[in-house]
C-alpha cells in the first residue's frame, strides 16, 4: 500500500477524536499537511499536539515570564534550564509532574517520575547530583491516601536510590483537593563543565540518528492520548499495558554511558525519550537545528514482535536517548554504549528538508514537517474568567468566628503550637526521607529535614542550595498571589542559608484548562510568577505545566511548584535554622501584617477567615533576602530561619527543636495574638547572632529599610513567648491574666509532637503492601 | 462454628505480557556469566505461599481468590494464578527437585 | 609510594566514586576495577562499593557475584588479599560466600538512610586498626537489604570467633543487641554490621564509612576505617605484595 | 548441532522454614483490613519462570537446576523447587484460577 494514499475520509471516520484531536485541530494539521493525515501520522500529531508536548493552553501564558539573567546558558526550551556558576561550571535542574501515572499506579508513577526528569538533566551533558519531591496528597487517614502516599515514597526511593542521586529535600503536603487526583512533582539538579554544555539538537544532514538504552515496547502508548482510543488501528490494544515501568538500573547505565559520550566529543546532539516517544524526540531535535530526519522503523530494536508501526513512533518505553551522531564517530559511539551494556541502534539520518519521515522496508509511512508537529503545533487561546466568588466563604452552616481570636478564648498558644507542629503538614517528614538515600556521591552537606538542602560541589568551596515550595492553600484563594507567595518562599529558603538563588523552575499543577475558572488560576498563577521574578530579578529558566488536575467533580488546588537553586561560594558561611548557642541574640525582621486565610492556624482552627490571606509585598522581600545575604557574608548570623506555613510559633519552634535548645522572647505587638503568633504574612525572618554581632545586624537591616526588633535570647530547655503590648493587654486583661498572652513550652514536648506527627497521621505503618517492587 | 480443615495454596504472581521485567532481563542478562545458554523469555513473579481455614476447597479457594486479587497482586502490571499445593510444602527438603502437585 | 586500592564498579555501583575519593582522602591511590575485566591491576586492596550491582535484581548482590572480577576477587582473597564490601559490596561478598551469612530485607520492608552509630567488636584487624578507642562511630546506612542473618551455629561461631566486627550501638555506644532495638535501622541480628572472615582478610559491613571521611559531611568517622585499610594495605605491599597469607593482623579473637 | 526443543519450567523459592519473612507478616497483619481471617503461614518468596532448549527435558531440567541452586536461590536462607509448567503459562488469561500442570 502507499501510505501516503490520500484518504479524504479521515474526518468523517473520527479518528481524531478518538484520538482527542478536535475538529479544529484537524484543519489545523490539514492545512499544516496540505493534505490529510494518514493513520500513522495522526497518531503522531495526537501525542505531539496533546497539552502535554504542546502545551497549546498555556504557551501564550509562559512566554510572558522573565527568562533572562546573568549567567543563563540554557533558558525554556531546553530539556532543562542551565546557569553559570563560576569556575568554568553550571549547574541544570528543572522540575517536572508526573500526577497522573501516580494516581493510577503510585509506585511506577513516582519512579518514572525520577527516571524521566534524570534524563531532562544529564540529556545537557549535566551529571545528576540531588533530586526533590514535591507531594500532595488529600486526607492522610483515607486507606486510599495511604496506599498512595507509600507507593510515591516508595517509588521515588526505590529509583532515586538505585541510579544513585540522592533525594535531598521537598515537601509533602495534604489538602482535601488532591484526594482524588495526586501531586507528584520531581526536580532535579545536575552539574557540569560549562564546555560539555548539550543541545538537543539534529544537526548536519547526513549525520546519523542513533537509538540507545532500554527497547521499545508497548508501554505507556497514550500515555498522551491514544490510550482513550481502544480501536485504535489494528494495533491490539489488550496488549498495551497503561503502565509504564521504570527500569532505574538502565538509566544508570544510561547516564554513565550519555555522559561519557559528551566528554569523549561523540555526539552532536541528545535528547532523552519522553512523552511522544521518537516521534518527540526526532522532530524536536530536527525543528531546533532546522534540520528533517528520515527514520528507518524497522532499524528500532523491540521488546515485543508484531508491533504496528505508530506503536513504535509513540511508545514510551522508559530509559532511552537518542543520539546525532557523525558517521566517523559512530564506532566510537557504539563502544562506550556497548561497554555500559546499552544496546545502540542507528535509526534514521539527518536530512535537510525539514521534515520528520518515517520509512519501513522501502516504503514511505508518514512525511510531516518536523516543526507542524513542535513549534508550530496549534496554539488554543482558551477563555479566562474569575470565579464568582473570589474569597474563600464559610461553608454554609460552619458558624462565623474571628478565627484569630482562638487565643483569647483561652486557650494556650502553647496548646496550639503543639498541635500546629505536629499536624500532618507541619510535622516532622522524617519517616519520607529516610526512606530515601541522601547521602550517595557524598556531598550531601544538609540533608532533609531542616530547611533548604545543601549539596557541595567538590572540588571547590561552592555548595548548591535548593528548595522546592508551593503554597496552594493561598492559591485556592487568590492564584496569582499564591504563586508569588510561592516564589518568595522557595527564594526565601534559599536566601536564609546565605545562597543568592540563581534561578526558577516551576510546575504548574491546574485543572482543565478548557474551563474558563481554571484558565484564569492558569494565567493568573502565571502573572504571579512572573511578577514575583522580576521583582528578585530571577530567569525562569525552565518548568512544566501539568493541566487536566481533576478528579470527578473537582479540581485540585491551583498548585503553582517553585523549585530554586541557589549558589553559596564559600561553605563556611553556610547559615543553619537552627539555634545554636545560649546567650545569642534573637531577632526578627520583617513586619507582620493582618490575614489568616490560607494558613495552617486557619486549617487547624477550622474556619474560613473573611479577612483574606496576608499581603506580599515584593521590594520588600527582595529587600529582606538582600539583607540576609549580606549579613550572612558578614558573619554576623548565628542562625536564620523564614516564617512561612505555621507562622512565627513553628518558625521559632522548628528552631529550637533543632538546635535542641529553648529561647525566650518578649514581643511587643500590635495586632491579635493569633496573627502575631500564627499568622503566615511573608517577607520576615527570625535570626540569631552571638551578642557581639547584635548590633551590627540590627544596625544592617535599618541600612536596607527593614523593620528590625531585637526580641529575646536563646538558652533553656523551653520556648518562651511572652507577648506585650496594645494588641496583648486587651483580651489577656479581660481575664484578669497576663499568662495567656504567653507561648511557654518545653522543646522537648515540641520536639516529641513535631518527630510523630506525620507517622501518627498516616496511621502508624500506611498499610500497602510493600511487595511489587524489585 | 462448623469446623474447617486447612488448605494449603500457592498464589503465583507474574509481570504481565508486554510489562517490562527488569528481573528477568537482568537474569538473562547474567547467563553468560555461568557459563549457561538456551535460556530465553524469564520473567521474575512472586510466589506466595499460604493456609486457609475453611469448611471446604471451594470456599478456601474464595479466600485464597479474594487475597490474590486484592492484597497480592497489582492488576494493572501483574497476573496471578491460584494453585493448591497440599501441606506438605513447608515440610519440603532444599532445592530438591519436585513436581508441583495439583 | 603511595599504596594502590582497587574499587570494582558494577554495572549499578553508585557508590564507586565515592569510595575512591574517600581512599585519595586517606592517602591511598584509587585504582578503578571494571566488573568484565579480572585483572586487578597489582593493587594491594579491593574495595567491593555500594550500589546496586545488576539492580540487585533478583537478590542484592548475587548477579554480580558471578561476574568476571569477582572470579579475580575470589582468587585475591583466597591468596590473603584484603576486601572490604560495603553495604551492596557486603551483600556481593556474602552472596559469594566470602564472609558468613546472608542480608534480607529490612524487617520494616522499607529502604533506610539515616545515621547510625556503630561499634568496633575489634580494632586489632586490618581494617579497623586506626581506630584509637571504643567510642561508637557515626555514619550513615542507606540500604533495603541489610538485615543481617545467619543460623545460629554460625552465630555462635562467628561470637567465639571474633567474626562480629562492627555492631550497631546505641549514642552512649551500648549494642543494639535486639533486632528492634531502635539504633538497630533493619533488624540485624545481634545487631551485626558488619563481618571479618574466619582469616581476617575479608570484611563486609552495611554503614558507609566511605561517605562520613569529612565533618562537613556530617562525620569524618569512617575515615577510621578507610585509613585502617590502606595502612593495612601498605604494610602488605611493603612486605612483598597482597599473596600474603594470614597476614601478622590477625591475631585470633579479642 | 543437534535440534533442540523448548521446554518451560517455573522455579519457585520461598524462605526456608525458620528463616525471618517480613513479607509473609506483613500480609498476615493486613488481613484484617481485607475482612479475612483463618489465614496463616503466609511465605513470600520468588516465583522465577523461563524456557530452555534443550535436546530432552532431562538435559533441560538440568539446567535449571543449577541455575535454580546457583543463581536464583541462595541456600542459606532459601529452598527452591523445580516444576515444569509447558509453553501455554506464557498464554494464561489473567488471574484465572488454575491447577499447576505437572
Ligand atoms: N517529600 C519529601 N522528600 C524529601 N524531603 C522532604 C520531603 N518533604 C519535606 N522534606 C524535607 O523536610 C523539610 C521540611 O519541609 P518544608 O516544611 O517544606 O520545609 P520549608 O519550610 O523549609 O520549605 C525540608 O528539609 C524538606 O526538604
Ligand atoms: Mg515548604
Amino acid at each position: 500500500m502507499t501510505a501516503l494514499e490520500e484518504r479524504p475520509e479521515v474526518a468523517d471516520l473520527g479518528l481524531h477524536r478518538q484520538l482527542g484531536l478536535t475538529d479544529e485541530e484537524l484543519d489545523a494539521i490539514r492545512s499544516r499537511l496540505g493534505r490529510d493525515p494518514n493513520d500513522l501520522e495522526l497518531a503522531m500529531f495526537s501525542v505531539m499536539w496533546s497539552e502535554h508536548c504542546s502545551y497549546k493552553s498555556s504557551r501564550p501564558l509562559l512566554r510572558t515570564l522573565p527568562t533572562s539573567g546573568a549567567g543563563v546558558l540554557a533558558g525554556p526550551g531546553e530539556n532543562a534550564g542551565v546557569i553559570s556558576i563560576g569556575d568554568g561550571l553550571a549547574v541544570a535542574f528543572k522540575i517536572e509532574s508526573h500526577n497522573h501515572p501516580s494516581a493510577v499506579e503510585p509506585y511506577q508513577g513516582a519512579a518514572t517520575g525520577v527516571g524521566g526528569i534524570l534524563r531532562d538533566i544529564f540529556t545537557m551533558g549535566a551529571r545528576p547530583i540531588a533530586v526533590l519531591d514535591a507531594l500532595r496528597f488529600g486526607d492522610p487517614a483515607d486507606p486510599w491516601t495511604r496506599h498512595l502516599v507509600d507507593g510515591v515514597v516508595r517509588g521515588v526511593g526505590g529509583y532515586g536510590n538505585c541510579v544513585g542521586v540522592p533525594t535531598v529535600g521537598g515537601e509533602l503536603v495534604f489538602d482535601p483537593s488532591y484526594q482524588g487526583n495526586p501531586a507528584v512533582n520531581v526536580m532535579a539538579i545536575g552539574l557540569l563543565d560549562e564546555r560539555l554544555l548539550t543541545r538537543a539538537v539534529a544537526p548536519g544532514p547526513g549525520n546519523l540518528v542513533v537509538l540507545f538504552g532500554s527497547t521499545t515496547g508497548r508501554d505507556g502508548i497514550g500515555g498522551a492520548s491514544v490510550l482513550a482510543s481502544a480501536t485504535f488501528l489494528d494495533g491490539d490494544s489488550s496488549k498495551r499495558p497503561s503502565v509504564q515501568v521504570g527500569d532505574p538500573f538502565a538509566e544508570k547505565l544510561l547516564i554513565e554511558a550519555s555522559l561519557e559520550l559528551i566528554e569523549h566529543g561523540l555526539i552532536e546532539g541528545l535528547q532523552d525519550l519522553g512523552a511522544g516517544g521518537v516521534t518527540c524526540a526526532t522532530s524536536e531535535t530536527a525543528d531546533r537545528a532546522g534540520t528533517g530526519i528520515l527514520v528507518d522503523l524497522e532499524a528500532i530494536p523491540r521488546r515485543e514482535p508484531d508491533m504496528a508501526p505508530f506503536e513504535v513512533m509513540i511508545s514510551e518505553s522508559q530509559e532511552r536517548m537518542l543520539a546525532v551522531v557523525r558517521p566517523d564517530h559512530l564506532d566510537a559511539v557504539r563502544e562506550v554504549c556497548e561497554r555500559w551494556g546499552l544496546p545502540v541502534a542507528v535509526i534514521g539520518r539527518v536530512t535537510a528538508d525539514g521534515d520528520l519521515a518515517v520509512v519501513s522496508r522501502g516504503g514511505e509511512l508518514a512525511r510531516v514537517p518536523a516543526r507542524a508537529l513542535t513549534s508550530d503545533a496549534i496554539v488554543h487561546e482558551r477563555l479566562a474568567a474569575p470565579p464568582a466568588r473570589r474569597r474563600l466563604a464559610p461553608a454554609p452552616g460552619v458558624p462565623v468566628l474571628p478565627s484569630d481570636a482562638l487565643p483569647e478564648r483561652g486557650m494556650d498558644p502553647g496548646a496550639v503550637l503543639l498541635a500546629l507542629i505536629g499536624s500532618p503538614n507541619l510535622s516532622s517528614r522524617r519517616w519520607v526521607y529516610e526512606q530515601y538515600d541522601s547521602n550517595v556521591g557524598a556531598n550531601t552537606i544538609v540533608p532533609p529535614g531542616t530547611g533548604a538542602a545543601v549539596v557541595r560541589v567538590r572540588g571547590t568551596s561552592k555548595v548548591l542550595v535548593a528548595s522546592a515550595d508551593g503554597n496552594q492553600s493561598v492559591s485556592a484563594i487568590d492564584p496569582a498571589l499564591g504563586a508569588a507567595l510561592s516564589v518568595a518562599e522557595a527564594t526565601r529558603n534559599v536566601s536564609i542559608t546565605g545562597a543568592r538563588p540563581l534561578g526558577v523552575t516551576n510546575c504548574l499543577n491546574f485543572g482543565d484548562p478548557t474551563r474558563p475558572e481554571a484558565f484564569w488560576q492558569l494565567s493568573e498563577a502565571v502573572r504571579g510568577l512572573g511578577d514575583a521574578c522580576r521583582a528578585l530579578g530571577l530567569p525562569v529558566t525552565g518548568g512544566n505545566v501539568s493541566l487536566y488536575n481533576e478528579s470527578p467533580g473537582r479540581a485540585i488546588a491551583p498548585t503553582p511548584e517553585i523549585g530554586v537553586v541557589g549558589l553559596l561560594e564559600d561553605l563556611s558561611k553556610l547559615v543553619s535554622p537552627a539555634f545554636r548557642t545560649a546567650g545569642d541574640v534573637v531577632v526578627i525582621v520583617g513586619q507582620v501584617s493582618p490575614g489568616l486565610a490560607g494558613s495552617a492556624y486557619a486549617t487547624l482552627a477550622g474556619v474560613a477567615p473573611e479577612d483574606g490571606p496576608p499581603a506580599l509585598d515584593l521590594a520588600a522581600e527582595a529587600a529582606l533576602q538582600a539583607f540576609v545575604r549580606e549579613a550572612a557574608d558578614r558573619s554576623l548570623v548565628a542562625s536564620a530561619q523564614d516564617v512561612s506555613a505555621g507562622g512565627l510559633a513553628v518558625a521559632l519552634a522548628e528552631s529550637a527543636i533543632w538546635g535542641e535548645i529553648g529561647g525566650h522572647l518578649r514581643l511587643p505587638i500590635g495586632n491579635s495574638p493569633a496573627v502575631e503568633l500564627f499568622g503566615e504574612s511573608p517577607s520576615r525572618v527570625v535570626l540569631t547572632s552571638t551578642p557581639r554581632h547584635a548590633a551590627a545586624l540590627v544596625l544592617l537591616a535599618r541600612q536596607f529599610g527593614l523593620p528590625v526588633e531585637q526580641v529575646g535570647v536563646v538558652g533553656g530547655d523551653r520556648l518562651i513567648v511572652e507577648l506585650t503590648g496594645a494588641g496583648a493587654t486587651g483580651a489577656a486583661e479581660e481575664r484578669g491574666s497576663r499568662v495567656a498572652d504567653a507561648l511557654d513550652v518545653p522543646v522537648s514536648h515540641l520536639a516529641h509532637a513535631w518527630e510523630h506527627g506525620l507517622v501518627r497521621a498516616l496511621g502508624q505503618e500506611p498499610d500497602a503492601l510493600p511487595l511489587g517492587e524489585g | 462454628m462448623s469446623p474447617t480443615t486447612s488448605f494449603r495454596f500457592a498464589v503465583n504472581v507474574t509481570p504481565k505480557p508486554g510489562i517490562l521485567d527488569p528481573q528477568g532481563r537482568a537474569v538473562e542478562g547474567s547467563l553468560g556469566h555461568l557459563g549457561l545458554s538456551g535460556i530465553h523469555d524469564v520473567r521474575v513473579g512472586r510466589r506466595v505461599e499460604l493456609t486457609v481455614e475453611a469448611a471446604g476447597e471451594a470456599a478456601a479457594r474464595e479466600v485464597v481468590e479474594r487475597l490474590a486479587s486484592e492484597l497480592l497482586s497489582n492488576p494493572l502490571i501483574e497476573a496471578y494464578e491460584v494453585e493448591a499445593i497440599g501441606a506438605a510444602s513447608s515440610a519440603r527438603g532444599d532445592g530438591a527437585a519436585r513436581e508441583a502437585r495439583a | 609510594m603511595t599504596v594502590r586500592v582497587g574499587v570494582v564498579t558494577f554495572p549499578g555501583s553508585n557508590r564507586d566514586a565515592d569510595a575512591m575519593a574517600a581512599l585519595a582522602l586517606a592517602g591511598a591511590e584509587p585504582v578503578a576495577l571494571w566488573h568484565e575485566s579480572p585483572d586487578l591491576q597489582g593493587v594491594s586492596a579491593v574495595i567491593l562499593p555500594g550500589g546496586f550491582a545488576y539492580g540487585d535484581y533478583l537478590r542484592a548482590g548475587v548477579i554480580a557475584r558471578f561476574s568476571p572480577v569477582m572470579r579475580a576477587v575470589s582468587a585475591f582473597a583466597e591468596h590473603g588479599g584484603l576486601v572490604l564490601g560495603i553495604c551492596n559490596g557486603f551483600q556481593v561478598l556474602a552472596e559469594a560466600g566470602l564472609v558468613p551469612g546472608a542480608l534480607l530485607r529490612n524487617r520494616s520492608l522499607r529502604f533506610v538512610c539515616r545515621q547510625v552509630a556503630i561499634t568496633a567488636e575489634r580494632r586489632d584487624t586490618p581494617f579497623t586498626r586506626a581506630i584509637p578507642d571504643r567510642h561508637p562511630l557515626r555514619m550513615p546506612v542507606a540500604h533495603g537489604e541489610g538485615c543481617y542473618y545467619a543460623d545460629e551455629a554460625t552465630l555462635a561461631e562467628l561470637e567465639a570467633g571474633g567474626g562480629v566486627l562492627f555492631r550497631y550501638a546505641r549514642e552512649d555506644g551500648t549494642p543494639a543487641w535486639a533486632a528492634d532495638d531502635q539504633a538497630n535501622p533493619n533488624g540485624s541480628l545481634r545487631g551485626i554490621a558488619g563481618v571479618i572472615s574466619t582469616r581476617g582478610n575479608v570484611a563486609g559491613l552495611m554503614p558507609h564509612p566511605e561517605t562520613a571521611v569529612e565533618a562537613a559531611l556530617g562525620s569524618d568517622d569512617g575515615l577510621l576505617i578507610i585509613r585502617s585499610l590502606v595502612e593495612s594495605a601498605a604494610e602488605r605491599a611493603a612486605a612483598g605484595g597482597p599473596a600474603l597469607v594470614g597476614g601478622p593482623a590477625l591475631v585470633g579473637a579479642r
